[in-house]
């Protein structure tokens, strides 16, 4: 597709849309299918066509909305794009309501306030397209912009400006450990290697967090984009989307996706009448969290066990079957394409001093807002918790936030006015990682969750190196004691030598950061573990302490 | 000077330790001389006496007797060594931890009996679920691997406890030697 | 390797020690042949190296990571430390995990005296393993006619997976599942007597650490291992 | 160097060996295609059998060790049948605080299966999940691949109550 094509198939998507005076959004990202947002949507098309409306109301599928657990949700745009009103709740009975209420009154019942700072606080640049585009339709993201941003490469930057301006940005992973993506692309793009990939980690794998998943089903086109102009900028010409065979909707639409863009030219040979090509197939995950250590996840696109090896060598100097290869995480790129249509000083203009832009959070647990947000890197973690989050549901006390999933820890209380981005939430033991944010209060036992993350720690574990393998089981088995109220000081002590062993000396990042959980409850509720062992009590209640008769010796 | 006061034990384990330690020819007269042995299954004594100076227990903690014994001991002794690879590592007999216990009574006294194929259950210690290691059940002082020890290490052991001096087991015996 | 790195010369100090190296040296080879010992158990000389172990990590100047000296090249400059203090413990303690992962029993076990998992023990001044032992209920297999594989005594260092796809080129050997039910397997976890693809060369007995490979017809202590694996390894060619 | 066998026949006459066929022919019978391979047979045959496996091994030109290392490393991958319905219980971080074990231990004591059992009648197979990204709508169970949000045990044995009176 040349330049001059790219811009017919935008006015002809704008023409047709010009029919429509209103549009009516229904999410069918994952969280509001659950809720059963496919029967909605039927329902809405069948009103409009019954009520021979077709040829004025636009209904379509879009993605995620954000606020999963009012799903499905419902928004109604007049003909200028502009949302008259947000709906929460809405099910296949609603449809005439809803329908009849387009430009006229709002149904009252199922009015979503959007002004709430759950909506109002967020600022959009990944989710910038979601719920508001037809995520199965390029057409939709070519007209909000899509593949823009990769023109503009092709036509007027040189690959090593392109590094620059993501460079300038200052943008950090989002996978997790934040390291800075213009040094890692610059790294690829300087080896001397005729076959070079690009690799995009759709392999969400900690539990808690959805944010790649949102991206992925609800604006996929923009992934895309991402890797096609990190693969430009690189030398790269091949890629794959390592995606987690969990997401069966997530997949779906990629393929899609890539079809589409194939399609259109897009992807493919001789991208935009130049001569760069690329093209990008889709690799399923198979149940193994330890795949989003990226040596890991070479292997298991190599076909193999997905065991990690050590590094250095990195991938971006010997990856995928030994060549150059560049790994970004989905949010990630999908920052990409905003930092080139806009420039790396935009970018760089939000957030904070060292960690740039912004970040989508996952909220769950026991908040009341559970679902997803997008705010500026350095918002306080009070403020998403309690003013976007919408506090603690129930009268109950926050205790603590869980980040990073297995491999980050639990935020107490006293940091709560922390400003979050990835230095502030290192320094408290936490990790900033793919941002799950699962809030707990006062009915989580601190132990409990410790426990809960040194089993998933073991269970995953690939069991090559042994202080993970070995260490997570003796750790777990360690926790399992203490919370049957049996664990002596003496093992307690043993847990933390454990710690220090498998910070220091696992292979990969799984066995280092496997202490993560242990290590900061241990710090910010050491009275929960020792209420276990020497009061023989869970304060909390959540676990089964072992009568004393019971405890062998 | 009055003379040491030691103690041997046998738990779960087939005496070769204390086999070992009474292999070592004309140096146990030398050793004898500075000892006094208070409590031994080589000396006829039912009760284990209160201020020991240095206990040798040889054998995996097993039966709900020997944890009893454990305490005892370690109640009323300095120095705690653990002689011999079945109180350090469980050795031999706790090759019966992957099984259940009611498996291995059944296999040991009906399957494989000829005569009175029956489980004794009377008079005979109960055993727990797990054959361990005594440093899982007291705390012990000095380890001393081997199946069993030399005599050599073993008296070398007990040499340097009384002179005051802290053993230095490492290249004279090993796991299994 | 990598043939512009094997043209470099770079000089390293270990332990204090000036060394000379091809930069497509690990820290483990130039270590020893300086005549620094740093103990290992996965690495196998004419193997590729797989870290696994990390009994061989090292301390390098300015870096709070440590490194497997195995599979770490070396590069101008470096200063490595094999022995520290912290070194020799995080040894220990890994060993410690391994004596309790599964069932060693040294005393009957036909390696005993020729064990190198034993051997390290004594090495490192291990006396006694701190850390409750697993006891899991683990397989042996005796069904091939010359060897008898046994689970109980596994480290899971996957020599024999190794030597098998590398040298001896069947690949009967690898492991299956993951983390603490890994296990060493043949074929589709079948007896290893049925398997179809081993030529009962017997290289995995013999690049075997412990007694998890050995032959048939031995009793405690008898099994010595060969170590004819790396010479096969270094004398390998295309022939013509 | 490596010459390539010819495609071995598959193991039995039922249809849904063409579907793993093409599979394996669209990836030109590269051995990274392992996972993926592995991943249309499952879907097909709902689990991986020893034969199955066999099959892609020698069709992909693998070791047969290899293939079985990959089959059990990857969770998704099952070697034994389920049961006619199944019943994922996500044990993501979010449903776990919310009460999925409690959702468990109901279907436990209902229909005495644990995580990864099948009831004896093969009706009903049990699982967990390791976090399907519904935190939004914790806990969430997955009925027969029918997300199923905010559930409490009384609805999750309601949903599968449904199927045992069949």
């Amino acid at each position: 597709m040349t330049a001059e094509e790219l811009n017919e198939l935008i006015e002809q998507e704008v023409e047709a849309n010009k029919l429509f005076v209103h549009s009516i959004n229904v999410c069918v990202a994952a969280g509001c299918l659950s809720s059963h947002a496919d029967q909605t949507l039927d329902a809405l098309k069948k009103e409009v066509k019954a009520k021979g409306l077709d040829k004025e109301i636009k209904v379509k599928g879009v993605g995620c909305m954000g606020l999963c657990a009012a799903g499905p949700l419902v928004e109604i745009r007049d003909a200028s794009n502009a949302a008259q009103v947000m709906y929460q709740g809405v099910q296949g009975e609603h449809a005439e309501q809803v329908v009849a209420s387009a430009g006229k009154q709002s149904v009252q019942s199922l009015v979503c306030d959007t002004s709430i700072p759950f909506f109002a606080k967020q600022v959009k640049i990944v989710l910038e397209n979601c719920g508001l585009i037809d995520p199965e339709r390029i057409e939709e993201y070519i007209v909000a912009e899509g593949y823009r941003a990769l023109q503009k490469c092709l036509q007027e930057l040189a690959p090593t400006k392109v590094v620059e301006e993501v460079t300038k940005s200052g943008l950090r992973g989002r996978g997790g450990a934040g390291f800075p993506t213009g040094l890692k692309w610059a790294t690829v793009a300087k080896a001397q290697n005729k076959q070079k990939y690009v690799i995009c980690n759709a392999d969400e794998g900690d539990p808690g967090a959805f944010m790649d998943r949102s991206v992925l089903e609800s604006d996929p086109h923009r992934v895309l984009e991402g890797m096609a102009i990190a693969a430009y900028a690189t030398g790269a010409n091949r890629g794959y989307i390592y995606c987690r065979a969990e997401y069966p909707l997530a997949v779906k639409r990629l393929k899609n996706a890539i079809k589409q863009a194939e399609r259109v030219g897009i992807l493919g040979q001789g991208i935009m009448g130049t001569t760069f090509n690329f093209t990008v197939e889709v690799r399923l995950g198979a149940g193994a969290f330890v795949c989003g250590e990226e040596t890991a996840l070479i292997h298991s696109i190599e076909g193999k066990r997905g065991t990690p090896r050590p590094r250095p060598p990195f991938p971006a100097q010997s990856g995928l079957w030994g060549c150059p290869t560049l790994i970004n995480n989905v949010e990630t790129f999908a920052n990409i394409p905003p930092i080139l249509r806009k420039g790396g000083a935009w970018f760089a203009s939000i957030g904070t001093e060292k960690s740039k832009g912004t970040k989508v959070f996952a909220l769950a647990g026991r908040v009341s807002n559970t679902g997803l947000v997008e705010v500026p890197m350095g918002m306080k973690l009070r403020e998403i918790v309690f003013s976007l989050g919408g506090g603690i549901p129930d009268g109950k006390k926050f205790k603590a936030v869980q980040t990073g999933g297995p491999s980050g820890g639990c935020i107490p209380e006293q940091f709560l006015d922390m400003e979050v981005d990835y230095d502030s939430i290192a320094k408290v033991g936490s990790i900033m990682g793919s941002g799950g944010m699962i809030i707990m209060d006062e009915t989580s036992c601190m132990v409990d969750v410790a426990k809960f993350f040194m089993e998933f720690c073991k269970s995953e574990s690939c069991g090559k190196c042994v202080p993970c393998r070995v260490g997570t089981s003796q750790m777990y088995d360690i926790l399992c004691k203490v919370t049957d109220g049996t664990a002596t000081p003496e093992e307690i002590a043993m847990l933390e030598e454990l710690c220090d062993l498998l910070k220091s000396t696992s292979l990969c990042g799984l066995g280092m950061t496997a202490p993560n959980p242990v290590l900061t409850t241990m710090k910010y509720f050491r009275n929960e573990y020792d209420a276990h062992i020497q009061g023989k009590k869970c304060p909390a209640g959540v676990c089964k302490i072992k009568a004393a008769q019971e405890v062998l010796v | 000077m009055s003379k040491a006061r030691i103690a041997t034990v046998w738990l779960d384990g087939c005496s070769g330790c204390h086999m070992s330690l009474l292999d070592m020819d004309e140096k146990i007269i030398t050793l004898a001389s500075l000892i006094e042995m208070v409590y031994s299954p080589t000396v006829d004594m039912k009760q284990y006496p209160q201020n020991v100076d240095v206990c040798l227990i040889e054998g995996a903690a097993s039966s709900d007797e020997d944890i009893h014994k454990l305490k005892i001991i370690r109640l009323n002794t300095k120095c705690l060594v653990a002689l011999g690879d079945c109180a350090i590592t469980g050795n031999v007999p706790s090759m019966r931890n992957m099984y259940k216990v009611e498996e291995i009574l059944n296999r040991a006294y009906v399957e494989n009996a000829v005569l009175q194929q029956q489980i004794p259950r009377i008079g005979v210690p109960v055993l727990q679920t797990r054959c361990r290691p005594i440093h899982e059940i007291v705390k012990v002082d000095v380890f001393v691997p081997g199946c069993p020890p030399p005599s050599e290490t073993i008296y070398n052991c007990v040499a340097d406890l009384l002179a005051g001096k802290t053993p230095d087991i490492g290249a004279t015996t090993r796991f299994g030697k | 390797m990598n043939s512009t790195l094997a043209s470099q010369i770079v000089t390293l100090k270990i332990d204090g020690k000036d060394c000379g190296a091809r930069g497509d040296e690990t820290i483990l080879s130039v270590a020893r042949e300086n005549g620094i010992d740093i103990p290992t158990l996965c690495h196998y000389d004419g193997l590729t190296d797989i870290g696994a172990c990390r009994i061989c990590l090292v301390e390098v100047k300015g870096s709070p990571k440590l490194f497997a000296a195995c599979s770490t090249l070396v590069t101008e400059g470096m200063e490595v430390s094999t022995n520290s203090p912290r070194l020799q413990r995080y040894r220990k303690t890994i060993l410690e995990l391994l004596f309790s992962e599964r069932n060693h029993v040294c005393a009957v076990c036909v390696s005993n005296g020729h064990c190198e998992l034993q051997a390290m023990a004594m090495k490192l001044g291990l006396t006694h393993v701190r850390l409750p032992y697993r006891y899991p209920n683990l397989k042996v297999d005796a069904t091939h006619t010359r060897y008898v594989q046994d689970d109980n005594r596994c480290i899971l260092c996957q020599r024999c997976v190794r030597v098998c796809a590398e040298i001896e080129g069947a690949h009967v050997w690898d492991i299956m599942g993951r983390g603490i039910e890994a296990r060493a397997i043949t074929d589709l976890n079948e007896p290893w007597g049925a398997s179809t693809s081993c030529t009962s060369c017997g290289k995995c007995v013999h690049v075997c650490p412990t007694a998890a490979i050995f032959e048939k017809g031995k009793s405690a202590g008898e099994m010595v291992k060969r170590s004819f694996v790396s010479e096969l390894a270094a004398k390998r060619e295309v022939y013509e | 160097m490596s010459s390539i066998s010819a495609m071995p026949a598959p193991p039995s006459s039922d249809k849904r060996w063409k579907l793993v066929d093409a599979a394996i022919k669209r990836h030109g019978r590269a051995g990274h295609s392992l996972i993926e391979c592995l991943h249309t047979m499952q879907e097909c045959f709902g689990y991986l059998d020893e034969q199955g496996l066999k099959y892609v091994a020698t069709a992909l030109n693998l070791p047969l060790s290899k293939v079985y290392g990959v089959a059990t490393f990857y969770h998704i991958f099952s070697l034994k049948p389920q049961g006619e319905h199944t019943c994922v219980v996500c044990m993501g971080t979010a449903c776990y605080i919310k009460g999925a074990p409690q959702i468990l231990a109901a279907l436990e004591e209902k229909y005495g299966v644990k995580p990864g059992e099948t009831t004896k009648d093969n009706k009903l197979s049990v699982l967990t999940a390791r976090c399907i990204g519904s935190c939004g709508l914790a806990p969430a169970v997955v009925f027969d691949g029918d997300v199923g949000g905010k559930m409490v045990s009384s609805d999750a044995l309601k949903r599968v109550e449904k199927w045992m009176n069949i």
